[in-house]
Formats: structure tokens, C-alpha cells, sequence
């Protein structure tokens, strides 16, 4: 049985093709939802893309994270749903209150888009267990709100409990406090990543084939899951 | 020490697409009574001595506002109205 | 048409092929004498002017000449309409009879693009439409077109930059098109200058901010300092489009009985700048603050407009469609109805504004943003609304197409205004019939002094310490510096199509993941070397796109382009600008690749000093396969054979 | 008709990376005697009957602040306080 990995479409999503393709290449069945839609319609997993939901224009995901599928997303993820928010969709989990903290403005103020190396801090999650620990991938990394901030008991609780899934290397393109790229929650089902690992899958495309390693994992996590 | 408050809007006849963006977000909220809603930028300003309203002013039209699409107001205000503070 | 509201700036709308004979204005044909002018009445009886109020006051003054219309052009308006104009339809003719829309000065020139055109098979739409369209496969066509917004860009960077592109992808989408991606071609003045600091930063973020949000990957332009460009930076933006060969649109209001639909923002009082004399002139006293010049783009909006209108497409809604830009709600009626021959009723009030205190002139010159007219079968119409309500975006019927008269003439442009008739004219003469001049040129007297000073007589670095200076002078040049400060804040992956972008030679996008289907794009420009001699200057500006797009793997197939040029009423900026469209003719006549597209840009000068003659190419070529695209940098080859070098 | 209006500001805690830019510009505009810089959002609501505080918090809450990082206060003001008005 192939995996079916939901792929969400807010207004103003712009990564939901690349993300179904890489959903695709990793050899699951990407399944298209629709942000006024609750029904998740089966799928194993969800991928909340990349883009500006809404327009993002008050601040990222805060709309968003009132649509409809929003709210059966929160739900599953409670359960154990495995849920990727690549970007906008960390912004929206972390509006939701899937995941701790928040992002904000880059602190240089700009736009950033350059090929990022990471370094993966935690195997346990849903959507990296196909790495090895402190493995070193290059993803393009691509925000203007990308400044993940938390208070410091928040941050101190988070690397406690190994809950930095990836920091950035070789310089910060935002100024995220403790140089964190993602994070996941308690359980290791729901992660947020800054960077976009689905424009890290195809030689032609991207700067490496590093991205497929977060669908795979998916992929993985699922086939070991009781079903 | 009482601040300057620098209050910037879109002029009136300017789109505001942030504050569109969250008068149609509104009605999934449950909230259906709002007829619209602008979005600016407050900007607090604490002087090293006194409070400069007329420095204040200068810096606004040189640096806070876009005279070309924004308006904006300079007053002072009492620590209590200031951020930090939550109703 | 195109959708930038750029005062100087016209779209190659109308190339006629049987074209008025080029006159002076005053050579043009009889035309009965303005009657003496009586002043207007203090206050209308209820603020429109009305056709039947016009035919009964012919000889209350007008404000044309703050409209930029000439004498004898108000005359012909007269001698079309048989009276004089409404209010509202003033306002029409001084748009669409402006050098931007007309291409009045232009127009003589550039007809030389079609006439020296190879023969191409692969042309689906070809200069006049919204944006050229070339075949590229059985299936497969893609469309693109570089446009300017030079002036809103100086006045607002972020704002102007922005809606420069918004504007130019709408052209894009009004073929069929989905948008692919984009280009920016950006000259600023002297790097050091403070204004510099201001307009790059802003229309940078700006051609970021908006692309971003559309999700379109920017894969590439340029970036050139250059003092001459100090009060008049150029921002052009190119967009590319592909589409299935069965989607392609047009803009004919084709089919009486067919609905107009007005789609997507609602309409404010965005960019009126002239047209606002019209109300300050009579009674409107103290609107003038109300009255931005500015457009402010929502390029949410547009995201949700493009995803809507292909939908249309796909499902075959509209039988016609086109964007607003410049020109606004005018430009839009006039020229589908002229396209189709067609008559259109509108009922002015319908169309849903932001501020309802507007007035019929205003709502028809409006350059509010994100806008599109649709022509659409009466029983599809809630089909259509329907779609736009998935999307979030507005869709309203604002009239219906109207027959050709009965004798085959084309039919009239009927406008109402709550039940008041206000405008009533022939379309195409709006369209079709504006001014064209054969304006004198003469060589710009400098250009011997200029050309005498050959590159032969400088200097040349003679030691070792000489050659080191020249070269550290040269990596210190702004104009070769590393361009990553600019291409960082933009997005070049989204989509997941880019093959090659910034630092390349040429952007290159996947257009087809199962065949791997390609094309290459580069956008190239040298206001120095056009300064020089504009005729070469502009062969080698095609030149260079053309290389940049063959050397990446692809062959060249079409050129598009988007002239930047001072003040065509200067006889030596028209010498410029006639030997630069000869240039670009000749030089597409030999290398074999028709011109599709373009954009002239008038009236980019600071007083009386005019910004280098600044012709910007682009060039498409087509891979096969994207992946046998050459990048520019060695590759390394884990067998230890080396790449060899050649110098060609 | 009075709006209301909702200001929302970084906690104090928060790095302001915008007010910080401002702030380090104003030297250059001979400006020397400013502490700090704070920039936040100025929301002005007008709904379609009596304005209502309650409901404004409500949405401040919901939407227009996240309260992980911002603070906001919501306060009546007449029209002469909003933008439109320059002083
Ligand atoms: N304004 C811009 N927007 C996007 N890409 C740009 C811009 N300016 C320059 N580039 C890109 O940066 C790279 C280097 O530019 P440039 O040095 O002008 O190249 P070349 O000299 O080879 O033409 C090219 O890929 C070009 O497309």
C-alpha cells in the first residue's frame, strides 16, 4: 500500500506543487487538500507548504490557522497525525499552537534565499528518521519571517528534550535564536522547518537531493506505525 | 517618562490590503459586526531627557512615514498607555 | 493592453496595417474650429455631464490641454463625437490617445518589427496582442513580455516596483497563460548617491515582495548604475508564461448578448494623476489630497485572480478576456470591443468601488490594480461567479456586449451612470484612430565628440603596479560587483522548475516535467554603448541576450523587448530611438528570430538631460531537454578527466 | 463615529529588529538623543453599529496579536485621533 500524504492549499499557498512532487518522488501518493475543506479524506500524513496563506499581510499564519482543515489538522496531530509545516506551514503550526514559539521578521530585515547548510539534531521524529544523527544536508532556505523566537525556558525545554530537529551552519539567514531551523513536539509527530526540503529533490532543480530524506522518513515512520 | 507615540495610517483613499486581508478573515471568527478595518504602524519613541514632539515630527517625515501614501500623528503619552501593558 | 500605469509608457497595441499616412499634427485633416469658448457653470445640477448636456453646451470650456491632448486632437474628438465630449469620455480620449497607449510617436517606427520579421511558423500571437505567444511543442506554447514602470518607481520604489510587476504578469495571464516566472532589468543612477540608497532598496524588496507572494521564481535581470539614471531609475519586469496551445485567449468582445464581467479588486481612486484636473477644474474643490498618483499593488489579490482565471480557462468560460492596467476600465472596453467589432453597454454604478464617492471619469481612469474583463456567454455567468467566489475574488456583471450596427459598421461604447448617459462613442476610435506623428530627428549634436573619443586613446595600464590598480578599480565597480545583495531577496526555486538562474548566464525553466521541455530567458541592455551609436548599440544588447541563451544549451526563438528612451518631442532622443528600433530590426532579421513583444518607454529624463537611449532585449530559446542545459561553471568529473577550454 | 483601536506591540523582551534599524539611522539625521525605537501595529476597527470593546478584544486576542511575542491594549478613540488627520 502506497503512503497518501496530504498536501494543503491555503490562498496564497505556492510551494503545494513542489511539495505534492516531492511527496511523489519520495514514492507516496500526494492527496490535495483544501484549505475550506475539513475533511482530510484518509491521508497518513500532512505537509502544510511553503507560500503566504492568506496573504500572510497581518502576520504569517494568523489567518491560516482558522481555516477549516485547520482545525481537523490540530485535531489528527493531537493523535498522532504525522505533520510537516514547511515555512508558512511552521508559521501556521506555531499560530496554532501545534508547536512552541513564534516567527517573526528576519532580523536583518530582507528577504533571504541562498542554499543552507543544516545539521540534523534529532533522528526521533516522524520526518527525519532517515537521517543520521548530525547528518549535514544543503536546502535552500527562502523567508522574510524567519526568526524563530521563544522564551528561554521555552528554548532551554526544547534542547532538553531534543526537540531541535535542525540548526542552521555556517551562518544564521534570519537570526533565529540558538540558530534553530526546525523544531517538533513532544511526541515527534508534528515538525516545523524553516527551510524547504522540497526544493531539495531532484538533481536538476535543486542544490542536493538532501530534501527527500524528510518524505522518506515520513514514509518510513508510517510503515513502522500499527496500523 | 512619558513617551512619543507616532501613529501611522495609509491615507484613506490608499488600498489596505493588511487590513482587508483581516476584515475577510473575520466572519470565521464568528465576528460579523465589524464594517472595516485599517491596519498602520504605532511607533514609540523614548527620548534620552525630555520628550521632543517636534523632533519627533521631523522623524517621522523623514523616516517612519511615506508622505507619498501615508499620514501620521505625533502625540505624547503616558507610560499607562504604552505597550506592555495588556487590557 | 499593457497594465502599467506608467505616464510615459505605451504598449505596441495597434501596429495598422494599412496605418494613417504619418503627419504632423497639424497636417491632420480638416477638422471644423473649436467654437469659442464659454466658461463652465458654477455647479451641474447634479455634478455629470451628460451626452445630451454636452450636445447642448458645445462651447463650454474643457481642461484638455492639462490632459495632454493638443488642439487639434480636441478637435477631432469633436469632429468623431459630432459635439463635444462628456466629461468621462475627455477623460477616455486624453488616456488612450496619450503616447502611452497610442504609441503616437512610436508607432511609425516600430512597424519596421513586423515588416522585417522572418517568417515563423511557431508565432500563435505576434505584436498587438497582450504578449506574444510562441509554439514550443504540439501542446506546449509559452508567451512573455518585458514592460517598465520607470516613474512610479522613482516616486514610490516599493509600491511602483511592485505593481510593475503585478502589471506585467497580468499581460501574461490575459494570454492563457499560467506565469512561470520572472526577470528585472533595473538601472539606477551612481551607486554612492543617497537617492540610490532609497530606490534600489525599495524597488528591489519591491520586484521581491510581489514576485514572492505570486510565488514566481525571478531568474534573472540586471543591474546597472549609472549616473544618467540619477532622477530616472528604469525598472522593467519581464514575465513568462506557458500554456496549453488550445488555452490561448484574446481580448475580442466577440458575440452580442455576452456579459462583461469585471473581476477581481474593487476600483479606488488609485493613479488618476491627470484625470483628476477634470474635477479640480470644475467643482470639486479640495479633492486634490484624495487623489494619489500612486498604486499600491495586493499581490494576494493577483494570486488569487491568476488561480481563478485558469480555472475559467480550463473549464472554457470566457469567450474573451483582458487585463486593466495603464489605462484602466477605458483601455479594457474599448479594446475588446474594437477587437471584436462589437457595440458594449455598460452600466457604470455596477462596478464595485472602494470609495463610493467616485465619479463616472474617475471610476473609467481608475489604475486600480489587479483588475480583469472577462466576456462571458450569458448561461456560463454563474459558472463564473461561481469560480470567483471559490477563490475570494470579486466578479461583477457590468454590461453586455452589443451588435455592430446594422450597415456592418462597428458598433458604440454606451455607457450609463445611475440612468444618465455619459458616454457614447465608437469604440475603435479610441483604439485605433489616435494621433500618429513622424516627429523630426536629428543626431544628437555630441555624438562626433562622443564617438571621436575611441576607446583606442586611453590610456593603457603599462607596469605591473598600473595593471594591478586597473584591475582592483574594476572588481570595485559597482557594475561588476557581485549582484548576490540583490538576487538574495528574491525567490528563485519556487515552482520547482528553475534549472539555472542567478549567477547564470540565462534562466532556464523546466516548462514540462515528463519531457523535460525547457526554455532559456536572458534580458540584456547597455545604455552606454546605445549612448554611443544607437543602432549598433542595440544589435549588440540583442546580441548578448542571444549568446546568453545559446550558450546555456537553447535555441533562440523570439525576441522581446522594452525601449527606454527620453522625450520623443526632442528631436535628438527620437534620432536615438529610430536607430535603435532599426537596429533591433535589422539585427532580428539576420540572426532569423521574429520580434513578439514589447514596450516603449517615452519621457524618462530629468529636465532637460535625458537618461542614456536604454534599449533592453530579451531573448527566448528552447531546450529539448533541460537537462542537457550548459551552466556556466566547470564540472568536475569524477573519472579525473578534465573540461577543456576553447576561446571562440 | 468613534473606532476602536487596537495597538500591538513586541513584548519588551522581544528584539525589534525594525525599531533597532530606525533608531541606529537616526544619527545620520542629526538626531542623538533618542533611547529607543519601538515599532508595532496600530489597528483601527470600525463596526457597522455602536463600537464594542468586548468584541474588539476578542479579536485582538484571536487575530491580530500572537500573545506569545506581542502585547496589545484596546482603547475607544474619536475620529480626530485617526489617521487622516495630520498634526
Ligand atoms: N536585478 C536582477 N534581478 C535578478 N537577477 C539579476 C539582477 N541583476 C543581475 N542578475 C543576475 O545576476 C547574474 C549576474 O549578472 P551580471 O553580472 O549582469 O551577468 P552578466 O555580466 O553575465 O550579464 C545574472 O544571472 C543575472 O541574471
Amino acid at each position: 500500500m502506497t503512503a497518501r500524504v496530504g498536501v494543503v492549499t491555503f490562498p496564497g499557498s505556492l510551494d503545494d506543487g513542489d511539495a505534492a512532487r516531492a511527496v511523489r518522488i519520495a514514492g507516496a501518493e500526494p492527496v490535495r487538500l483544501w484549505h475550506g475543506d475539513p475533511a482530510l479524506h484518509g491521508v497518513d500524513a500532512v505537509v502544510l507548504p511553503g507560500g503566504f496563506s492568506y496573504g500572510d499581510y497581518l502576520r504569517c499564519g494568523a489567518i491560516a490557522r482558522f481555516a477549516p482543515v485547520m482545525e481537523s489538522i490540530v485535531d489528527a496531530a493531537r493523535g498522532g497525525l504525522p505533520v510537516l509545516g514547511i515555512c508558512n506551514g511552521f508559521q501556521i503550526l506555531c499560530e496554532a499552537h501545534l508547536l512552541p514559539g513564534a516567527l517573526t521578521r528576519n532580523q536583518h530585515l530582507h528577504f533571504r534565499n541562498r542554499d543552507q547548510v543544516l545539521r540534523i539534531e534529532t533522528v526521533g521524529t516522524a520526518w527525519t528518521n532517515a537521517f543520521q544523527p548530525g547528518q549535514e544536508v544543503l536546502i535552500p532556505v527562502k523567508n522574510g519571517e524567519g526568526c524563530y523566537v521563544a522564551d528561554a525556558a521555552t528554548l532551554d525545554q526544547l534542547e532538553a528534550e531534543g526537540r531541535v530537529v535542525a540548526r542552521y551552519l555556517g551562518g544564521n539567514p534570519n537570526g533565529s535564536q540558538r540558530d534553530i531551523a526546525a523544531i517538533t513536539n513532544e511526541a515527534g509527530n508534528v515538525v516545523g522547518i524553516m527551510p524547504h526540503p522540497e526544493h531539495a529533490v531532484e538533481e536538476l532543480t535543486g542544490p542536493s537531493l538532501d530534501g527527500l530524506g524528510f518524505f522518506t522518513s515520513a514514509l518510513k515512520h508510517l510503515v513502522g506505525a500499527p496500523a | 517618562m512619558p513617551r512619543v507615540v507616532v501613529d501611522v495610517m495609509l491615507k484613506p483613499e490608499i488600498l489596505d490590503p493588511q487590513g482587508q486581508a483581516v476584515a475577510n478573515a473575520l466572519p470565521r471568527l464568528g465576528v460579523s459586526d465589524v464594517a472595516s478595518v485599517r491596519i498602520g504602524r504605532r511607533i514609540e519613541i523614548e527620548f534620552t531627557g525630555e520628550p521632543d514632539l517636534d523632533r519627533a515630527r521631523e522623524i517621522a517625515d523623514k523616516l517612519l512615514a511615506n508622505p507619498v501614501i501615508e499620514d501620521f500623528t505625533v502625540r505624547l503619552v503616558e507610560a499607562d498607555e504604552t505597550a506592555g501593558t495588556r487590557s | 493592453m499593457t497594465t502599467h500605469p506608467d505616464p510615459v509608457r505605451e504598449t505596441p497595441e495597434a501596429f495598422p496595417a494599412a496605418a494613417p499616412q504619418a503627419a504632423e499634427p497639424d497636417a491632420a485633416t480638416a477638422v471644423p474650429p473649436t467654437a469659442p469658448a464659454q466658461p463652465a457653470p458654477a455647479a451641474w445640477t447634479d455634478g455629470v455631464d451628460t451626452v445630451p448636456r454636452a450636445a447642448g453646451t458645445p462651447g463650454e470650456l474643457q481642461p484638455y490641454p492639462e490632459l495632454g491632448l493638443k488642439d487639434d486632437e480636441y478637435d477631432r474628438i469633436r469632429q468623431i463625437l459630432s459635439r463635444r465630449p462628456t466629461q468621462a469620455e475627455l477623460a477616455m480620449y486624453s488616456i488612450m490617445w496619450s503616447e502611452h497607449c497610442s504609441y503616437k510617436s512610436s508607432k511609425v517606427h516600430l512597424r519596421q518589427f513586423g515588416e522585417k520579421a522572418p517568417p515563423s511558423e511557431r508565432l500563435l500571437a505576434g505584436i498587438g496582442e497582450n504578449a506574444g505567444v510562441v509554439q514550443v511543442s504540439d501542446e506546449l506554447a509559452v508567451t512573455f513580455k518585458v514592460e517598465s514602470h520607470n516613474h512610479p518607481s522613482f516616486v514610490e520604489p516599493y509600491q511602483g516596483a511592485a505593481t510593475g510587476v503585478g502589471g506585467i504578469v497580468r499581460d501574461i495571464l490575459a494570454m492563457g497563460a499560467r506565469p512561470v516566472a520572472v526577470m528585472d532589468p533595473l538601472r539606477f543612477g551612481a551607486a554612492d548617491h543617497p537617492d540610490t540608497a532609497r530606490v534600489l532598496t525599495g524597488v528591489v524588496a519591491g520586484v521581491g515582495g510581489y514576485g514572492n507572494c505570486l510565488g514566481l521564481p525571478n531568474i534573472g535581470g540586471e543591474l546597472v548604475f549609472d549616473p544618467s539614471y540619477q532622477g530616472n531609475p528604469l525598472l522593467n519586469a519581464l514575465c513568462l508564461g506557458v500554456l496549453p496551445v488550445n488555452r490561448l485567449q484574446n481580448k475580442a468582445a466577440a458575440g452580442p448578448g455576452n456579459v462583461v464581467v469585471l473581476m477581481g479588486a474593487k476600483t479606488g481612486r488609485d493613479g488618476i494623476g491627470g484625470v483628476s484636473v477634470l474635477a479640480s477644474a470644475t467643482f470639486d474643490e479640495g479633492s486634490e489630497e484624495r487623489r494619489p498618483s500612486v498604486q499600491v499593488g495586493d499581490p494576494f489579490m493577483e494570486k488569487l485572480l491568476i488561480e481563478a482565471c485558469l480555472e475559467l480557462y480550463d473549464a472554457e468560460l470566457v469567450v474573451g478576456i483582458q487585463d486593466l492596467g495603464g489605462a484602466g476600465l477605458t483601455c479594457a472596453l474599448t479594446e475588446t470591443a474594437a477587437a471584436a467589432g462589437t457595440g458594449m453597454r455598460v452600466w457604470l454604478e455596477r462596478v464595485p468601488l472602494r470609495e463610493p464617492s467616485m465619479e463616472p471619469h474617475e471610476i473609467l481612469a481608475s489604475e486600480s490594480q489587479e483588475r480583469m474583463l472577462l466576456v462571458v456567454e450569458p448561461e456560463k455567468l454563474d459558472a463564473v461567479l461561481k469560480t470567483a467566489e471559490k477563490w475570494g475574488v470579486w466578479a461583477t456583471a457590468i454590461g453586455e456586449v452589443t451588435a455592430p450596427a446594422p450597415d456592418g459598421q462597428p458598433g458604440r461604447l454606451v455607457i450609463t451612470w445611475r440612468d444618465q448617459l455619459v458616454v457614447d462613442v465608437p469604440p475603435g476610435s479610441l483604439v485605433d484612430d489616435g494621433p500618429v506623428y513622424a516627429r523630426p530627428m536629428r543626431e544628437p549634436a555630441d555624438l562626433i565628440l562622443l564617438q571621436a573619443d575611441r576607446a583606442e586613446t586611453l590610456p593603457r595600464p603599462t607596469d605591473p603596479e598600473a595593471l594591478r590598480e586597473t584591475v582592483l578599480r574594476m572588481i570595485a565597480s559597482p557594475n561588476l560587483a557581485d549582484k548576490t545583495w540583490v538576487t538574495e531577496q528574491y525567490d528563485r526555486y519556487v515552482l520547482g522548475n528553475t534549472v539555472l538562474a542567478q549567477p547564470e548566464d540565462s534562466g532556464v525553466i523546466r516548462i514540462d516535467e515528463r519531457t523535460g521541455l525547457g526554455v532559456a530567458l536572458s534580458v540584456d541592455g547597455n545604455g552606454r554603448y546605445a549612448r554611443l551609436d544607437p543602432y549598433h548599440g542595440t544589435k549588440l544588447a540583442l546580441a548578448e541576450a542571444y549568446r546568453n541563451v545559446a550558450v546555456a544549451g537553447a535555441t533562440p526563438i523570439a525576441v522581446t523587448n522594452c525601449l527606454n528612451f527620453g522625450s520623443p518631442e526632442d528631436p535628438a532622443v527620437m534620432w536615438q530611438f529610430a536607430e535603435a528600433v532599426r537596429g533591433l530590426a535589422d539585427g532580428c532579421a539576420e540572426l532569423g528570430i521574429p520580434v513578439t513583444g514589447g514596450n516603449v518607454s517615452f519621457y524618462n529624463q530629468t529636465g532637460a538631460a535625458a537618461i542614456h537611449p536604454t534599449p533592453v532585449v530579451g531573448v527566448l530559446g528552447v531546450l529539448e531537454n533541460v537537462a542537457d542545459r550548459v551552466p556556466m561553471g566547470f564540472v568536475p568529473r569524477p573519472e579525473g578527466d578534465h573540461d577543456h577550454l576553447y576561446l571562440l
